[in-house]
């Protein structure tokens, strides 16, 4: 299988934090399911703004699924303004490369982390940058 | 268990193909246009596979072109009957919006040179009919291109009737029957078609070789330019082995036609009755004419590709639209043209079979898409929201 | 005594690439293009067939495209080149006389696309100096073809010095090397050429696949259009098993190089050192610059098809010119192109060795030309005329 | 070899009536040698007005060689007037066929007759419809 690494084929088959979080205090979805992909991402920050627990759910192609298991490993245990540092960067280097046609599902990946963040903090009427959050847009197939 | 049902894409070479082009291998190698006996041996073996392959289809060996492939055929036919028509002032081509990549990108090129194209909508049910070619037909139209079996949803197009039609009207009309021939009967002199593309690899042949039939009398034109072979028609060292696998493919596959298509049928129902039990899939293309061994279906909420790839985890080796097309971004072209929602032709599985499979496969097979289904949706905010929607 | 010596037509296949494409033909059955383990295992056969052949010639793999022969490559880069040209308003093309007819067979249907060609003379060598080439050149001039040995004479081109000077005015060029790879050291980078056409079966490789060599930036323009295969250039499922073949053959005629070099050099000068002693007769092209395997020779009075059918039924397999003109009664235009008058050229005589010939056979060709050619002296009314002017 | 039927490959290979007639008093020459084929044919009529020898020399492909051959066969032992009625049809019939590109060899072998025939009339002063004997012209190659 040379289409994906064995990194994206582990995340893609064995995905880590798949569910949902019913108590969740940040939410993020992003995507489109007219292009193909749909991230949803649940955080359960604690009170000193560590991001105890994170859960996904995901409608896509394998390095999508892959893109949201990689990404929610990277931010759990981390400070939520931590976590808007994940870039889709390096989301790519952690899944050892996607293929190009593919770089949009770790887009969508950093996205959907900063969708749940800006929710989190929306609900906490924490202020912040409105610059760090750009409108999302789905490069990929040129549809939003 | 492992279960190849992606005989759509391609198939394993059979064994009478493989022991046909062994010999050629070692020891026919001479070049077929060399006068010696070495290459007139190797002609000699050429043109008993133009007789092979011509009888299967009911042609007559003059009408046989060998070419690179089915792609190749496709784009030397379009050509060749847009350029005969441009020769008589008329530029207007008649294709369908289900048709393979080969017919609508040499299509798109035509545009480029000034040919107008249109393109008619497919039904529902996957089928086009004389109907919808009569409504576009202009005084200006001089090829009508039809594919006689499409290769996502497997729904047979009625070549005749519209070969009639177009007969009448004095058009040029091709058919690509890659997806056919082998497949289901395919008789060039029935169908009465002008051109009709075929490639060995679609039948248990090998790839990299296929036929644009040329019905008599029509001067096909060149796209490869060079040495006479082809009788000037087709340049290049022909490939012999090539050529000779699929002579022995297609006779295999035209004498067991009837059982493989029974078989087929048989294997394909039990996929069908083991699979339209899951909540919110559909078949896609009506089954009524259809190929035999094609099955194509759609679930809601979830991906194709992270269905193929969890199929072939399990050994299932299935795709989510043509072969060619995977990689690419966008929902399958045929889907979208018989009216799917795009959301949904993003779920989308065909499963193609060939006799080599078996009904202990098709157990597995259903049982594997259940089980993967029933995950990926468990994972789908899409499914969540249809789940929601309906409560 | 058996002696195939027609290796510029087509050579036998190789126990080294025979062995390489069949595993691809009983196992490798995938689609290069399907997501699934059984097309990606195919992609794999199919990348470390483009690293071999891009290694063979220093190439980097996204340089290789894979097509199904000589003639298509041709054909394919020439078109580009024009093409390209054409978008910058230049639409003037130069080759040569003594180019194989893929190249000037598509000369001629450009030609009626408005290109200006213009055919440079070889001089009595064989050989194109980068001066004709300068000459011809106009300020309109897109593309430069110049084949890099001849298939018929086997004289070798300056194709490194006249890649040089094209690349200084800012004209594509390209090469047929059709029969120069796997016999002679060829090195894109260090020839700086930006198109370069290839055939597997030149090199004990299969027949129908092929290569066309692009440089990195030149955005290849497709001649089949469909599927996505070949990085979107050239549509098709391609044919893994030929391209596998080639693959091994390529590696092991680049291996072999040196040694299989030197052996068809004493071949071939002990077949010149036989038959130069034979009355009227000569050697086509300079040996100055020349495939080792390869020796063309004219013999008055007599015409090449007897000599050539005579030869075979004695065991050998020789050529009259080059495999795709047989047939035809018009004499070789390579030779015309050297400037052999028309009555002399009817006389011409092409023994192409591989390194599988060994110095008996070469005893046993000299013994048959010559008896030959004696023989059909004897009944020419040409050669009476001949000798009668002597006196 | 499909090339050629096994009769001209008989004829081709072991050629009838290959050689000169040093007294011969009929002959004809036809062909080009820029064409690639020339034919000459020699005549050896008895008092009788039979053709007692006939011997050729041919430069050409096999097909050429095997024409004349055959060609010399047909009117050998037959009356002067008779070997005008052969025809290049009859020829390729005798022959088993010939490929499209070749029969312009036929119809050299045809002429070649002729022109001997004429030659010899020409000799005894025997008077002749001169339409029967058009100008030969070289029909496969453009010259002549
Ligand atoms: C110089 C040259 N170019 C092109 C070709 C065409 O190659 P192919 O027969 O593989 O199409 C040949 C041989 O046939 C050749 O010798
Ligand atoms: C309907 C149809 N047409 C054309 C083709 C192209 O054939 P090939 O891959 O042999 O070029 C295919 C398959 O790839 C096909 O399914």
């Amino acid at each position: 299988m040379a289409l994906y690494s064995e990194k994206v084929m582990d995340h893609f088959t064995n995905p880590r934090n798949v569910g949902k979080i019913e108590d969740a205090n940040g939410i993020g979805e992003v995507g489109n399911a007219r292009c193909g992909d749909i991230m949803k991402i649940y955080l359960k920050v604690n009170d000193d703004g560590i991001i105890e627990d994170v859960k996904f759910n995901t409608f896509g192609c394998a390095s999508a699924i892959a893109s949201s298991s990689m990404a929610t490993e990277m931010i759990k245990g981390r400070h939520i303004d931590e976590a808007l540092e994940l870039t889709n960067k390096a989301v790519v280097e952690a899944l050892d490369g996607l293929p190009p046609v593919k770089i949009h599902c770790s887009v969508l990946a950093e996205e959907a982390v900063k969708s749940a963040v800006k929710d989190y903090y929306d609900r906490k009427g924490i202020e912040y940058d409105t610059e760090l959050f750009k409108e999302v847009s789905c490069s990929s197939c040129g549809e939003h | 268990m492992q279960v190849y049902a992606d005989n759509a894409a391609t198939t394993k070479l059979s064994k009478k193909a493989l022991d046909a082009m062994l010999p050629v291998l070692t020891d026919i190698y001479g070049n077929p246009s060399s006068l010696h006996t070495v290459g007139q041996t190797a002609k000699e073996y050429l043109e008993k596979a133009r007789e092979d392959v011509a009888r299967a289809i009911n042609a007559d060996s003059k009408e046989i072109y060998f070419t690179s492939g089915g792609s190749e055929a496709d784009n030397q036919a379009l050509r060749t009957g847009a350029y005969l028509g441009a020769k008589k002032g008329k530029r207007h081509i008649i294709s369908t919006k289900f048709e393979h990549h080969a017919v609508l990108h040499t299509l798109d090129a035509l545009k480029k040179e000034a040919f107008d194209v249109t393109l008619v909508d497919v039904h529902e049910t996957g089928v086009v009919t004389v109907e919808d070619i009569r409504n576009a037909v202009t005084e200006d139209t001089c090829l009508v291109t039809v594919m006689m079996a499409n290769n996502e949803i497997g729904t047979i197009q009625p070549i005749k009737e519209i070969a009639e039609f177009c007969k009448e009207k004095g058009i040029y009309f091709h058919t690509d029957a890659v997806q056919a021939v082998g497949h289901i009967p395919v008789d060039v002199k029935d169908l009465g078609v002008d051109m009709l593309s075929i490639s060995a690899h679609k039948f248990h042949g090998p790839k990299g070789v296929g036929v644009l039939y040329v019905r008599k009398g029509i001067p096909l034109i060149s796209i490869i330019e060079g040495g006479a072979q082809e009788r000037g028609k087709r340049a290049g060292t022909e490939n012999l082995a090539g050529i000779v696998g699929m002579a022995a493919a297609i006779s295999e596959a035209v004498e067991n036609l009837e059982n493989n298509m029974k078989k087929l049928y048989g294997l394909r129902d039990a996929l069908i009755d083991g699979l339209k039990g899951i909540e919110r899939c559909r078949i896609n293309g009506s089954l009524e004419h259809h190929l035999p061994g094609t099955l194509n279906m759609c679930f809601e909420g979830i991906e194709g590709e992270s269905l193929l790839l969890l199929l072939d985890a399990k050994g299932i080796n299935a795709s989510s639209g043509s072969a060619c097309t995977s990689g690419s971004l966008d929902p399958s072209h045929v889907l979208l043209a018989i009216g799917v929602p795009v959301e949904i032709a993003h779920g989308s599985l065909r499963l193609s079979l060939s006799e080599e499979n078996n009904i202990e496969q098709m157990q597995h097979v259903i049982n594997s898409v259940k089980e993967v289904v029933t995950y990926l949706r468990s994972i789908s905010p899409v499914w969540e929201k249809i789940k929601a929607e309906e409560e």
